[in-house]
């Protein structure tokens, strides 16, 4: 039941949150990451965001599979959207589901973190003044498989 | 025999290159620093490209002593900012 | 825009997320505690909520104040329910909004670590094979306004 | 003269007592402690409330120490389980 998907369209966070779930679980959470006006205090119209799509869809269902181990289910569902998004649409939703609310917040903030380190995905912010410029990223590991260690995915902005 | 290798470029890359994709023929056993160098070497604009970027060669992030074989595909992925 | 409250109705998720939310937030956060269908291996039918509502109500409210000052934010929108739950009901939804996500996690959380320290709720489980208990709970702090250390509401189970 | 307070009862406290709430009267000056102590002190089932129970004065948690006033609610809070 783990989803992964890179799209081009609009996210329904509704739908994403209904992909988990299950009698045993009894914490559901939600995480939406989403456009908004401003970046360090530079006001913002809006947001594109390329994707290397083919590539990002496999670290993401990767993503994905290392959460659900923290999280001990399979249900975790993360769905990322590239193009153009104005402000207040929803860049990414994770949603994810245990039995216990420990394990999904670990594994939620997990998924959110590791797509900020590993997932070939850019964001050009356009600014209200004209300007468009490539948001500053994180280097991405240079190994097909980074080691897993909590203090690589804990703090970061955004 | 050559090994041809598909390129691609993206975000910053891509705007500095103009380009998003480019086949280059690479000498038996070469790896990704050799494709890196060769690049390089062209002058601009592609001496605008990191002397050690981060690269993945068939969507894996790789090193750059990975080996390239005839039709692999390595992008060069600048500093990510998904989320 | 705070929000809390306590109620007897059924608890759409999708309206308290709704609350949350504004041009300057780059991350919105749901959680959902649902009734699961076991305790600690023992089958489970369904769980009552009892409430002292007129207290829970300012105590949920004074938790969402707490939290929209760790969060930075008023975007934070809370519903604790009582009553009768079916397995896979929602018992209660936490929205949180703000700029920056490790806030949003952050202040969920403390929300949820809080109504379990502190909110006069009592939940009794009913069993599958016909017997019902209370849930072993937890004291709460003896004066009005305890002391909100990190320690205190992190981990815990459930 | 003496200070009548509203005391309540829930969940496990309830269901020992079978009553959800009860009127007491106290002197002057008492304490949720002289109350607690007023009730135990009627034996079963009020002998089955704890000797220092958490409890709320008026909807907020209070000190055992804490004075009552006429027409206080007094509520008996066994430990709390909600989410």
């Amino acid at each position: 039941m783990i989803f992964a998907r890179v799209v081009a369209d609009v996210i329904d966070p509704v739908e994403v949150l209904a992909r988990v779930g299950s009698d045993e679980d009894g914490a559901a959470l939600l995480f939406l990451g989403v456009v908004r006006d401003h970046a360090d205090e530079r006001p913002v119209s809006g947001m594109r965001y390329d994707a290397y799509a083919d590539m990002a869809g496999e670290v993401l269902q990767a993503i994905a599979e290392e959460a659900a181990q923290r999280l001990g289910t399979d249900r975790v569902a993360v769905v990322h959207r590239f193009g153009e998004l104005g402000i207040g649409e929803v860049s990414v939703a994770i949603a994810v589901s245990s039995p216990h609310r420990a394990e999904a917040f670990d594994a939620s903030r997990y998924v959110i973190e590791q797509i900020k380190q590993r997932l070939p995905v850019w964001k050009k912010e356009h600014y209200v003044d004209g300007a468009s410029e490539w948001v500053e990223g994180t280097v991405p590991p240079r190994a097909a498989s980074p080691t897993v260690s909590t203090a690589a995915w804990e703090g970061g902005s955004a | 025999m050559s090994v041809p290798v598909r390129t691609l470029f993206f975000a910053a890359y891509r705007d500095r290159l103009g380009l998003s994709e480019l086949m280059v023929e690479l000498a038996q056993g070469a790896t990704v620093a050799d494709l890196v160098a060769e690049l390089r070497g062209r002058g601009s604009p592609f001496d605008l490209l990191p002397e050690q970027p981060a690269v993945a060669v068939n969507r894996a992030y790789a090193l750059m002593s990975e080996p390239l074989d005839s039709g692999d595909e390595v992008a060069f992925i600048p500093p990510v900012a998904g989320g």
